[in-house]
C-alpha cells in the first residue's frame, strides 16, 4: 500500500534540480532559457531589464534594512534574501484589481505593487504594527500569526464572488501569500476548504523557503507541498522559485484562471531562505554552509543577470545604473526609516474601537492626568 | 406597527430580517443556518428569502467562519457570524482575538471591522456537554471585541440590529434557555444605545445587576424579597464590555448592597470586575462587599446536576441575606 | 488547468454505484460477493453469523435508545441507523491492543470492542460526561467537539511508536474516527500533518455519511474525501461503508499496516445516516425522503442477511435467536439506564484536579453548607 | 551541589532536564526546541543528550502540539509543551480550555493529563505585535487548568520541576523579559509547593501583589516607598489559578492597603479577581480600595509605547500614594 503514497511527478514540467521534484523552470540556473509545454512568458526587453531592477532593488532595500536592525535602529527584521524571484515574480503577476494578502516577509511583492517600500518599516521599527488600509493597496496588512491571513483572502475571495466581480478577464483574484512552516497549521488548511467550497478565485502562493525558523520541511510533510491541494480538490503545481519568468507565467496563469470563475490553485515556489529567519535568529545551529552555498549556484539575480547578458540586453552602463539606482532608494528608505516619528504615548489609547468608548475613553483621560504629573512630561 | 408578543428566538430572527433589508451588505454565516434554519432556528426563513450569498451555510470549521467573515469585512461586507453553541467558540479563538479583536488597532483606524459573532450561552437545557456553557468573560478581557447580551424579547429585536449597524467588532450573548420565552416587541421601536445598562427595577435597599439568562432570576428574586419587605434594584447590564457603570454606581450609592449573578464561573467571571470596579468607585458606599452568585469554578457539570450549579433564586436571596448580614 | 482537479478513480477498486466515485465493495446491496483483487476476507461460517448478529444486535439497542430519549429518559441520542457496517466493519478489524478515539456516535465500535453497551448512556442521560477510563477499554471517552480527538489519536499513536510498540504483527495501532463534517476542521487536517510526519501508526476512519446535521457532505468538499489523504503524503481509500465485509478487510489491511510500521492510512466509509442527527434533529427541513428510501436499498444488515439466506447460513431459527437476543439486550440495557442513579450534587466538585485544589475544597464546602440550609437537604 | 549563578533562562533549562532525567515518560514538544533549543534557548542542549523522540521538534501547527500533547497524555506520557510566544496560543485554545481542561474531570477521574504548556510571556522586549502578550487570566477563568508562573531563576528552577511532576494540567508562564537576569540558584533544593503565594519582603504599612514579571517592579517600588518611609510588604502570588489567599489576606489584614500589579488589562485581569477576593474577605481591613496597576484595555501596543503601556516603579508608587491618599 505504501507506493500509493509516493510523490507523482507533475506531468507537464519537465526541468528537474538535485533529485528534487519537478518543477516548472523557464531559466535555469546557468541562465538558460528552457521551454514548457505548458507555460511561457513573452516579455520585451525593457520588460526583461525592468524585472531585473526590481530583484536587485528589494535584495538591496532588503540588505539596508537588516543593516538598520543592526544598528539598533529596526526591532526586527525578517529578510527575504534569496526569495527574490518568487516575490518579485508572483507581485508583477498581479494586476491592479488583485488584493494580496502577505506575511510578514513580502517586502518584494509589496514593491512591485508600486507600494512605497516605508511601508512596513513602522512595524518593524516598533512606531506602529504595519497601519495602512489593505483596500486603498490592495495589500493586507502584514500577518505574523502564521497561517491566519489565508483564510481572510478566502473570504475577501468570498466577497468578490458575491459582488459578481469574477467571470472573465476583468475579473478579480486574491492571492494568499504563506510558508512552508504554515502549510501544518489549521488555518491554512481550513483556507483551502473554504476556497475549494465555493469554488472562490484565489491563488494560494506557498513559499517553500526549506524552513520554518530551524525546522526544515521535512518536519511539515513528507510529499511535496503542492501535492496538498489536490487533497481539497483544485490543482497544485511547484515553480522554481528562484526563476522569476517561471514564478510569474504560473501565477498569472493561477490568477487569470481564477479571476474568469475557474477556481483556486496553489503555487508551491520551490526556494530557498539565503539569511536566516529573521536578524533574531542563528542558522549556525541548524543548517550547514554547504547547504546555503549549494544554493547560492541558483540565486535568482545572477541567473537573470546572465539571461541579459547572453541576450546582449545588459550592458554595463545598465546594470551600473540598476546598482546606482537601488542604492539611492536604499539610502532614501534609510533617510526616511530613521526619521519615522515616534507614536505620542496617548496615541496608544486610538482606534481601538471605530466607535469609541467611554470606558477607555476614561482610561485615557486618567493616563494623559497621571502623566501630565511629570515635570516636562517625561519620566 | 403594532406590538408583537414573540419568543425571544423569533425577535432576533425579525432583528436579523430588518438588518439584512436595511443594508444588502449584510450577510449570515454559520452551520446549518441555511435550510435548517440553525439549531436553534434563529435564522429560520431568512436563506429561502434572501439566497445563499447572504445567508452562507459554511463548512464545518469554526476558525474558517471567523477568519472568512474577516476577509468579507475587508471587501465591505458586515458578516454575522452563527457560532452554534458556546463550547464550539474556541476553535475559532484565534481569529477572534487576535486578528478580528486587533485589525482596526492594528491598521490605525483604516479598516473596519463590522462582524458580529452570535453565541447561544448558557445552560439549563439538560444538554451534554460543551452545550451549555458562559464563556463571555474570555471576550470581555480581551481588549478591542465588544460583548453584549440580551435578557428578553424587546432587547434581542433591536440590539441585534446595533450590533450589525456597529462598525466595531461585536461577541453577541444570547440566552439560549431564554430563546422560547416570550414578551411584547414593539417592531417600530427604534434601536436604543448598545453599550448601555438597564434598571429593571427601582429599589432602595439593595442591587442586583444581572445579564442574559440570569436577569429573569435577578427580578424574581427581587419579586420574593420584597415579600420579605426588602426593595431591590435590578440592573440588566447588557453590555459586558464595556460597561455602562453609572447606573449600576448611582445605584449602589443608594443601597449600599450590591449581588452580581452570572452562570460563568465566579474565578475571574464579569462578577470580579464589576466587585473591583464598584468597590474603586463607591467604597464608602458599600454597607457589605459586593457578593457574588455564579457558577462554581469547575467544568460546566453534567446536566442532571446543572440545577444545582446554575444560580437560583434561593443562592441570590442567601446573597442577599448575606450582605444584608454582614 | 481545471481538469487536474478531477477526481482520479482509486486504482484496484472495481464497484460503481449509483455514479459514485469507485470503492472497495465485497458484497453488494443485494448480497451477492464479488471478488476484489487487493482486498478479501476469509471468515468462516460461525464468523459470518456472528457479524450479522452484531449488526442486528447494534441496531436494536440504537433504537431502544432512541425510544428512550423519546420517553424523556435521555436528554439526546446520536443515532446509528445505517451506519452499522461501517462501525461493526471497523470495530471487529481492530485486535485487542489497538486503541480506538471515537466521536458520539461510534456505539457499533464501542459494542464490538466487548465493551458493555451502557457505557455511553450516562453522558446521554446527563448523569455524567461519558465517564470511564480509554486505557481500560482501548477506547477513548466520546469527544463532541468536532475533530479534536483525532489529535488526542495522533498523539496516542506517537506514544505507541516512542514505546517501539510497532514494527510488526503484534504492534499496537489506532483508529481514529470522524465524520465527513469534520474533514473541514483544522484540528483533523493537523492530525494528518502530525501522523504524517512520525509516520505514526495510525488510520483516519471517516464516516461519510453524507451530512453535517444539514449540510450535504458537498458543503465541505468537491472531491472524494479519501483523496484528502494523499496531499499529506499517504494512502487513501473509499469502501463502500455499507458492507461489513469490505470495511472489515479494509480497515484490517490499514491497522495492520500501521502496526507494522508503514504509517498511516485514511479510510472513507462511505455510507448513509438513516436517521435524524440526533434526537434534537429534523431532517424533513434539508432532505428529501426519496433520497432515503434510495439509501433504504443498499441497507447494511438487509444485504448480508441476504448472502447468508443464500449461502444457507442462516435459517428461521437463527434469525429468530438472533432478534431475541438483541431484545434480550435491548431490555436489560433500558433496564439498567432507567436505574442508572443520579449524581450527588456535591460529587460536581469532584475529579476537576487530580491533585486537589484549595480553593475548591473551600468551595464546596460553602456548597455542602448552603446545601444543609434546606429542610430534607433538597430545594 | 552548592548554589550557582544562573539566569532564569538556565534554571529552566535545568530544572527540565532534571525532569527528565527523573521521569523518562517526560517528553517535550513545540517549534524549534531541538536543534535551536527554543528561540529561547530554554531547550539548548536537551535534544542533544535525551534524542528526538524526548525532544520533539514539532509540525507548525499549537492545536496539533497541544492535541497530540493530550495523546501522549492518554498514553503515559508527561508532555512538556513550548509555546514559541504568548500571541501564538490562541490556535490551541480549544484543546487547552475544551480538552486538556476538562478531560480528568469528564473521565471522573480516571484520567489523569500531566501535561504542561509553557509560555513565554509579557512585554518589555520592544518585540512586534503578538510577541508582548499577558493571556494568563484566560486560563486561571478556565477550570480544570491550574496556572503559575515564576518571577526569579531560584523559583524557576523547582517550579517546572513541580509542574511537570503535578498530575493536572498547567499553564506555565515564564516571564520573558526577566530570562537572562541572573541570580544564585541552589541546585540541590527540594522543590516547594507549588500552589504557594511567598511574602519576599516584609511590611506593614501597605502590600503589593504581583506575578511573573512585574515582581521585580513590586520589589523596586517598595525599596524606593522605604525611602519615602514607608514600609511595604511584597507578595509573589506565584500560582494564579489557584490562588493562595490565606498571605494575602494575613498581609491585608495587617497593613489595610493592597495594590495588585500585572502587565494584563485591568478589565477581568487577575487583579480583578483579587481585589474582589480580598475585598470579600477582609472588608473591615481595608482603608482604601484595592488599587490595580495594569496595562490598560488596549491591545498590546507598538514597542516604541510599551514603556508607557506597562506598569513601572512610578505608577506602583502613584497607586501606593492614591492607597493612602483615600
Ligand atoms: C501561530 C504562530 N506560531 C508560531 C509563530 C512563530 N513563528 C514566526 S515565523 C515562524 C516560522 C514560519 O515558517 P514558514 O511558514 O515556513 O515561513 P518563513 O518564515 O519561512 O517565511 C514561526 C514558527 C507565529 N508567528 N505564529
Ligand atoms: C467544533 C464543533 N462545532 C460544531 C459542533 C456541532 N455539531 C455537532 S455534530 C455536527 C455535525 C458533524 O458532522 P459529521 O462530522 O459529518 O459527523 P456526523 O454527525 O454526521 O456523524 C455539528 C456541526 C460541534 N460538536 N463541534
Ligand atoms: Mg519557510
Ligand atoms: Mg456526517
Amino acid at each position: 500500500m505504501a507506493e500509493k503514497a509516493k510523490a507523482k511527478a507533475k506531468t507537464g514540467s519537465r526541468s528537474k534540480t538535485g533529485g528534487q521534484p519537478e518543477y516548472v523552470q523557464l531559466l535555469t540556473p546557468e541562465g538558460d532559457r528552457v521551454e514548457h509545454p505548458e507555460y511561457s512568458v513573452s516579455f520585451t526587453d525593457d520588460e526583461l531589464r525592468s524585472l531585473y531592477r526590481d530583484l536587485v532593488t528589494v535584495r538591496r532595500l532588503d540588505a539596508e534594512a537588516t543593516a538598520l536592525q543592526r544598528q539598533g535602529e529596526l526591532g526586527l527584521w525578517a529578510g527575504l534574501l534569496g526569495q527574490e524571484a518568487a516575490q518579485v515574480g508572483a507581485g508583477r503577476a498581479l494586476r491592479p484589481q488583485d488584493m494580496a494578502f502577505p506575511t510578514y516577509r513580502e517586502h518584494g511583492v509589496l514593491y512591485t505593487r508600486g507600494i512605497d517600500p516605508i511601508m512596513p518599516f513602522g512595524l518593524f521599527r516598533g512606531v506602529d504594527q504595519g497601519a495602512w488600509d489593505p483596500n486603498e493597496f490592495k495589500f493586507n496588512m502584514y500577518t505574523i500569526v502564521i497561517g491566519a491571513q489565508t483564510l481572510h483572502a478566502a473570504g475577501y475571495a468570498m466577497g468578490i464572488q458575491n459582488d459578481g466581480a469574477v467571470g472573465d478577464d476583468n475579473g478579480e483574484a486574491v492571492i494568499a501569500f504563506f510558508g512552508d512552516g504554515a502549510s501544518s497549521q489549521g488555518d491554512v488548511n481550513e483556507s483551502m476548504v473554504f476556497a475549494a467550497a465555493y469554488n472562490s478565485p484565489i491563488v494560494f502562493f506557498c513559499q517553500n523557503n526549506q524552513y520554518a525558523i530551524s525546522e526544515p520541511v521535512a518536519r511539515q510533510t513528507r510529499v511535496p507541498l503542492y501535492q496538498r491541494a489536490q487533497g481539497f480538490g483544485f490543482p497544485g503545481i511547484r515553480v522554481d522559485g528562484n526563476d522569476v519568468l517561471a514564478v510569474y507565467a504560473v501565477t498569472k496563469a493561477a490568477m487569470d484562471n481564477a479571476r474568469r470563475g475557474n477556481g483556486p490553485t496553489m503555487i508551491e515556489a520551490y526556494t530557498y531562505r539565503m539569511a536566516p529567519h529573521t536578524t533574531s535568529d542563528d542558522p549556525t545551529r541548524y543548517r550547514q554552509s554547504a547547504e546555503v552555498e549549494e544554493w547560492k549556484a541558483k540565486d535568482p539575480i545572477a541567473r537573470l543577470g546572465a539571461y541579459l547578458n547572453n541576450q546582449g540586453l545588459a550592458d554595463e552602463t545598465f546594470l551600473a545604473d540598476v546598482e546606482k539606482q537601488a542604492g539611492v532608494e536604499a539610502v532614501s528608505l534609510r533617510e526616511r526609516v530613521l526619521s519615522l516619528p515616534n507614536p505620542a504615548p496617548e496615541s496608544m489609547f486610538d482606534h481601538v474601537y471605530a466607535g469609541g468608548s467611554h470606558h477607555l475613553d476614561a482610561q485615557r483621560a486618567e493616563f494623559v492626568a497621571y502623566e501630565a504629573t511629570f515635570e516636562g512630561g517625561a519620566h | 406597527m403594532a406590538a408583537e408578543t414573540l419568543t425571544l428566538a423569533k425577535a432576533l430572527n425579525n432583528g436579523l430580517r430588518k438588518a439584512m433589508e436595511d443594508d444588502p451588505k449584510v450577510v449570515l454565516m454559520g452551520e446549518d443556518i441555511g435550510k435548517l434554519g440553525g439549531v436553534f432556528r434563529i435564522t429560520d426563513g431568512l436563506q429561502k428569502d434572501f439566497g445563499e450569498n447572504r445567508v452562507i451555510d459554511t463548512p464545518l470549521a469554526e476558525s474558517g467562519i471567523v477568519g472568512t467573515a474577516i476577509g468579507l469585512a475587508i471587501r465591505g461586507y458586515r458578516p454575522v457570524v452563527e457560532i452554534q453553541f458556546d463550547g464550539f467558540v474556541y476553535p475559532a479563538y484565534d481569529q477572534i482575538v487576535s486578528q478580528l479583536a486587533k485589525m482596526h488597532y492594528r491598521s490605525r483606524g483604516k479598516l473596519k471591522l463590522p462582524v458580529v459573532i452570535r453565541i447561544p450561552f448558557g445552560g439549563g437545557i439538560g444538554a451534554v456537554e460543551h452545550h451549555s456553557e458562559s464563556p463571555e468573560a474570555y471576550f470581555a478581557h480581551t481588549a478591542g471585541l465588544k460583548v453584549v447580551s440580551c435578557s428578553n424579547p424587546a432587547d434581542a429585536y433591536w440590539m441585534i440590529q446595533e450590533a450589525i449597524a456597529s462598525d466595531d467588532p461585536i461577541v453577541f450573548m444570547e440566552p439560549k434557555r431564554r430563546y422560547y420565552e416570550k414578551a411584547s416587541v414593539d417592531l417600530s421601536v427604534k434601536p436604543g444605545s448598545l453599550f448601555t445598562s438597564a434598571v429593571l427595577r427601582e429599589g432602595s435597599d439593595a442591587t442586583i445587576v444581572a445579564y442574559g439568562p440570569m436577569v429573569k432570576v435577578a427580578l424574581e428574586s427581587a419579586a420574593a424579597a420584597e415579600e420579605d419587605g426588602r426593595s431591590i434594584e435590578v440592573i440588566d447590564m447588557r453590555s459586558l464590555s464595556p460597561v455602562d457603570y453609572a447606573p449600576i454606581f448611582a445605584s449602589v450609592r443608594k443601597t449600599g448592597r450590591l449581588v452580581v449573578v452570572h452562570e460563568a464561573s465566579k474565578n475571574l467571571g464579569i462578577g470580579a470586575e464589576v466587585s473591583a470596579r464598584v468597590t474603586e468607585e463607591c467604597f464608602y458606599s458599600l454597607e457589605a462587599p459586593v457578593q457574588r452568585v455564579t457558577g462554581y469554578d469547575i467544568p460546566y457539570p453534567a446536566s442532571r446536576v446543572e440545577e444545582e450549579f446554575l444560580p437560583d433564586l434561593d443562592r441570590v436571596l442567601d446573597a442577599v441575606d448575606k450582605s444584608f448580614g454582614w
